[in-house]
């Protein structure tokens, strides 16, 4: 930690402290994925992969790649003891069903009442995709966000109402950031837990949201 | 007695037609029945709608279909890769149609149109663009949008083992769309790598039932190409 | 066969020769289930039993009884090479997707635009059941039923419209009795195929129906 | 370390509660959950609503719990049976009441509950008096009954062979409503034959996996009982 904010692997090393021991949880691709690297060794954690497997590995290292045990990012990986594998249809029913524990996802912003914008920026000579986003926004009992709060320009990615086209609606849960960590839902955003010296004023003039402070209250 | 098994990947797409709605498994490359687009991409057919995860990497396999005019209109969930040049160009350039769909909900109606369900309230994609003019319904508390079965005239799948009523096992996630593609669509060709003896494969342990599958082409053991080389 | 009418065994046994080599067949409980002594040694017939299998062999023997493979009049069964399991939700997936090619139901009446009455009397102290009949009359590309045209009483049970509640609608495409085959559909029933010295207008007398004559046809 | 092995039937129905909505798995006699069903008599709650195939048979298992009035309600497709004359009485009285489904939907409704599904369109009972009341639609030509996910508070099923982390594989036909149930209740208890070290279930060949399931009880090989001698 310097000062202040805390980098993406702190992110994810923080994040990682909040899953429960025998959760069933997907890691969105790209930054999300940072947070294998850092749960706890005492619990057990079952990771899921949308293209169909429960108890997904680490990623595969040279001499041990196989083409066909890939992640949803299209990563070699590899299957630990207890591991199982189905179809596509089954892997969504799964998630849209509500049965994994965590999901965590990155994002371009995220609004106070928990709308998710991740899959476009909408610019206009975009080829669109969706992949399995608005599947993973819904797609477990707590989705987690884990970003950067802010862009490089300084403007807040946690904001009132998205700008960019939304994934899903009142769906995220927690929002981990550089600079502090929130709850979200209908109520609006509260900071539960503050990075360094961050201070809620801070946040406040940096999102222009009237963010509640529940950092008193135990997560 | 009943044998599926067909004798080249050419033989069992002779008799598919142009404008046809042809399903390609595979997420990514695994359980890309490679040898069947090849198949289909020299068997000429074209103004074909393609129901698949992707829109092909590089310049092989699908891309090349993609890049030989033959596709009209593609329905997918992640077009846009690193590597998907030749659909973003022909994209680009307005000369292929785009129906995206989320990953979730282009899995559930091909499963619909193999379950026979007409219709069904899914809740991704709701308050999105994704589902704008769909038609939508609040349920015990929760909102939904109605989406539609998905069928198929032709489904191309990968698979691992075979026998010749048609069962098939897969091999680890290069199972993906395979299962439920292959009950969508009016005929389903599944590469595989080897065609065991009936009763070879456990029943406990099928994956696509024969029911489900028409022809099956013998590819060779994937183990034998270099990808594979680590897990030989 | 006896002058003009046949045995229910005889309905079986002219019904089997119908079923195609290849064919994925699903036979009903009770009278249907006479279909498979009959099947052409030189074809190969798929049955499927919808509490969850395919490939399912002759009614176990003493000595191969097997408390967990059952057909869906839970009698013991046996297992035939390529069989494979599937659970239930599946299995009615398979049927009512129309992957079977054929389905061989019993009814209490038929109506000739091919609706079906074969779960309920509609008796006022029965107890309901219907199990799979709803599902099994919707279950595959063809609907067959095997019965006696007429009750004991001599009452036809090819009517114009059922007065039992009925399964399902428009969903059977051929039936076999006693005294002749018939096909319906929209346009009404026609007689395909004359057992002995049946003639049409017997039939018609009967049923009280215009019975068109299609016997000339080939099947 | 995770572990779902709960040390008795009575412990992993504990905390069932009177009212709780409750599948029992089983086609007949196959795939029923006996044990399960015998402590759920033994723990005494009643009011229950029970998902099942079927009323029960002669005087033990679930027709005993009918017997012992714990049920106040049964959706099930087939609850007359020749040797059902617990339900058949209790039903005459009044004093059980019958949701009474076709076998598909029933699979469907309880798939759809695991599924996420909030409604789906079925062509099985349009028409019928099974489908009086309720919203129909014409999709392509076919007319279809919408019908709506069944939940339950517990499942109670019977699997064959299970890992600490719940996941398990069946028997022959005795696999039946098992995967489906276990997706659909907000606890799922698994009896089954014999818990095995971790590893030792193919992973291509689970086919409930262990997220579905919250605790297994160990009940001993069948094979042991006198019904299974022919296959010992």
């Amino acid at each position: 930690m310097s000062g202040s904010s805390w980098s993406r692997a702190e992110i994810a090393e923080r994040l990682a402290q909040d899953i429960p021991d025998g959760a069933y949880m997907n890691l969105g691709i790209g930054l999300p994925t940072l947070v294998s690297n850092y749960l706890p060794s005492d619990r057990e954690i079952i990771l899921h992969t949308e293209n169909g497997m429960l108890g997904m590995g680490p990623e595969a290292q040279p001499g041990e790649i196989d083409p066909d045990l890939i992640n949803a990012g299209k990563i070699p990986v590899t299957e630990l003891p207890g591991a199982s594998y189905f179809h596509h249809g089954d892997s969504f029913a799964m998630m849209r069903g509500g049965h994994l524990d965590v999901c965590v996802l990155g994002a371009f912003q995220v609004s106070q009442s928990g709308d998710l914008a991740n899959w476009s920026t909408g610019a206009p000579d975009s080829i669109p995709a969706v992949g399995g986003a608005m599947d993973l926004a819904l797609g477990a009992k707590s989705v987690y966000v884990m970003m950067e709060l802010a862009t490089k320009n300084g403007v807040s990615k946690l904001v009132d109402q998205c700008t960019y086209p939304v994934t899903g609606l009142g769906c995220v849960d927690r929002l981990y950031t550089d600079r502090a960590i929130f709850s979200l839902g209908a109520e609006g955003a509260a900071v539960i837990e503050l990075v360094g010296e961050t201070t809620i004023d801070e946040l406040r003039e940096l999102t222009g949201l009237d963010l509640a402070d529940n950092t008193g209250e135990p997560a | 007695m009943i044998s599926k098994t067909t004798a080249s990947a050419a033989d069992a797409l002779a008799d598919l037609p142009d404008g046809a709605t042809v399903m390609i498994g595979g997420f990514g490359l695994a359980g890309q029945p490679v040898q069947l687009i090849d198949a289909l991409l020299e068997h000429g057919a074209t103004d074909l709608t393609v129901v698949s995860n992707n829109a092909g990497n590089g310049d092989t396999g699908l891309a090349a279909l993609i890049g030989a005019k033959r596709v009209k209109k593609i329905i997918c969930s992640f077009p846009r890769q690193v590597d998907s040049y030749i659909f973003d160009g022909l994209y680009r350039a307005g000369e292929i149609e785009l129906e995206l769909v989320p990953q979730g909900n282009l899995a559930e109606r091909i499963r619909a149109a193999g379950a026979g369900i007409g219709g069904f309230f899914t809740p991704t994609g709701f308050g999105t663009s994704l589902a704008e003019g769909k038609e939508t319904r609040t349920i015990d508390g929760r909102d939904y949008v109605l989406e539609h079965p998905i069928f198929a005239d032709f489904a191309l799948i990968s698979a691992y083992r075979a026998d010749r009523l048609g069962n098939l096992t897969y091999r680890k996630t290069s199972r993906n769309f395979g299962p439920i593609m292959a009950s969508a669509a009016g005929t389903t060709v599944a590469q595989v790598d080897r065609i065991v003896e009936l009763g070879e494969l456990d029943p406990e342990a099928v994956v696509t039932p024969g029911i489900f599958v028409d022809r099956v082409v013998e590819t060779g053991d994937r183990f034998e190409r270099e990808e594979w080389a680590d897990v030989r």
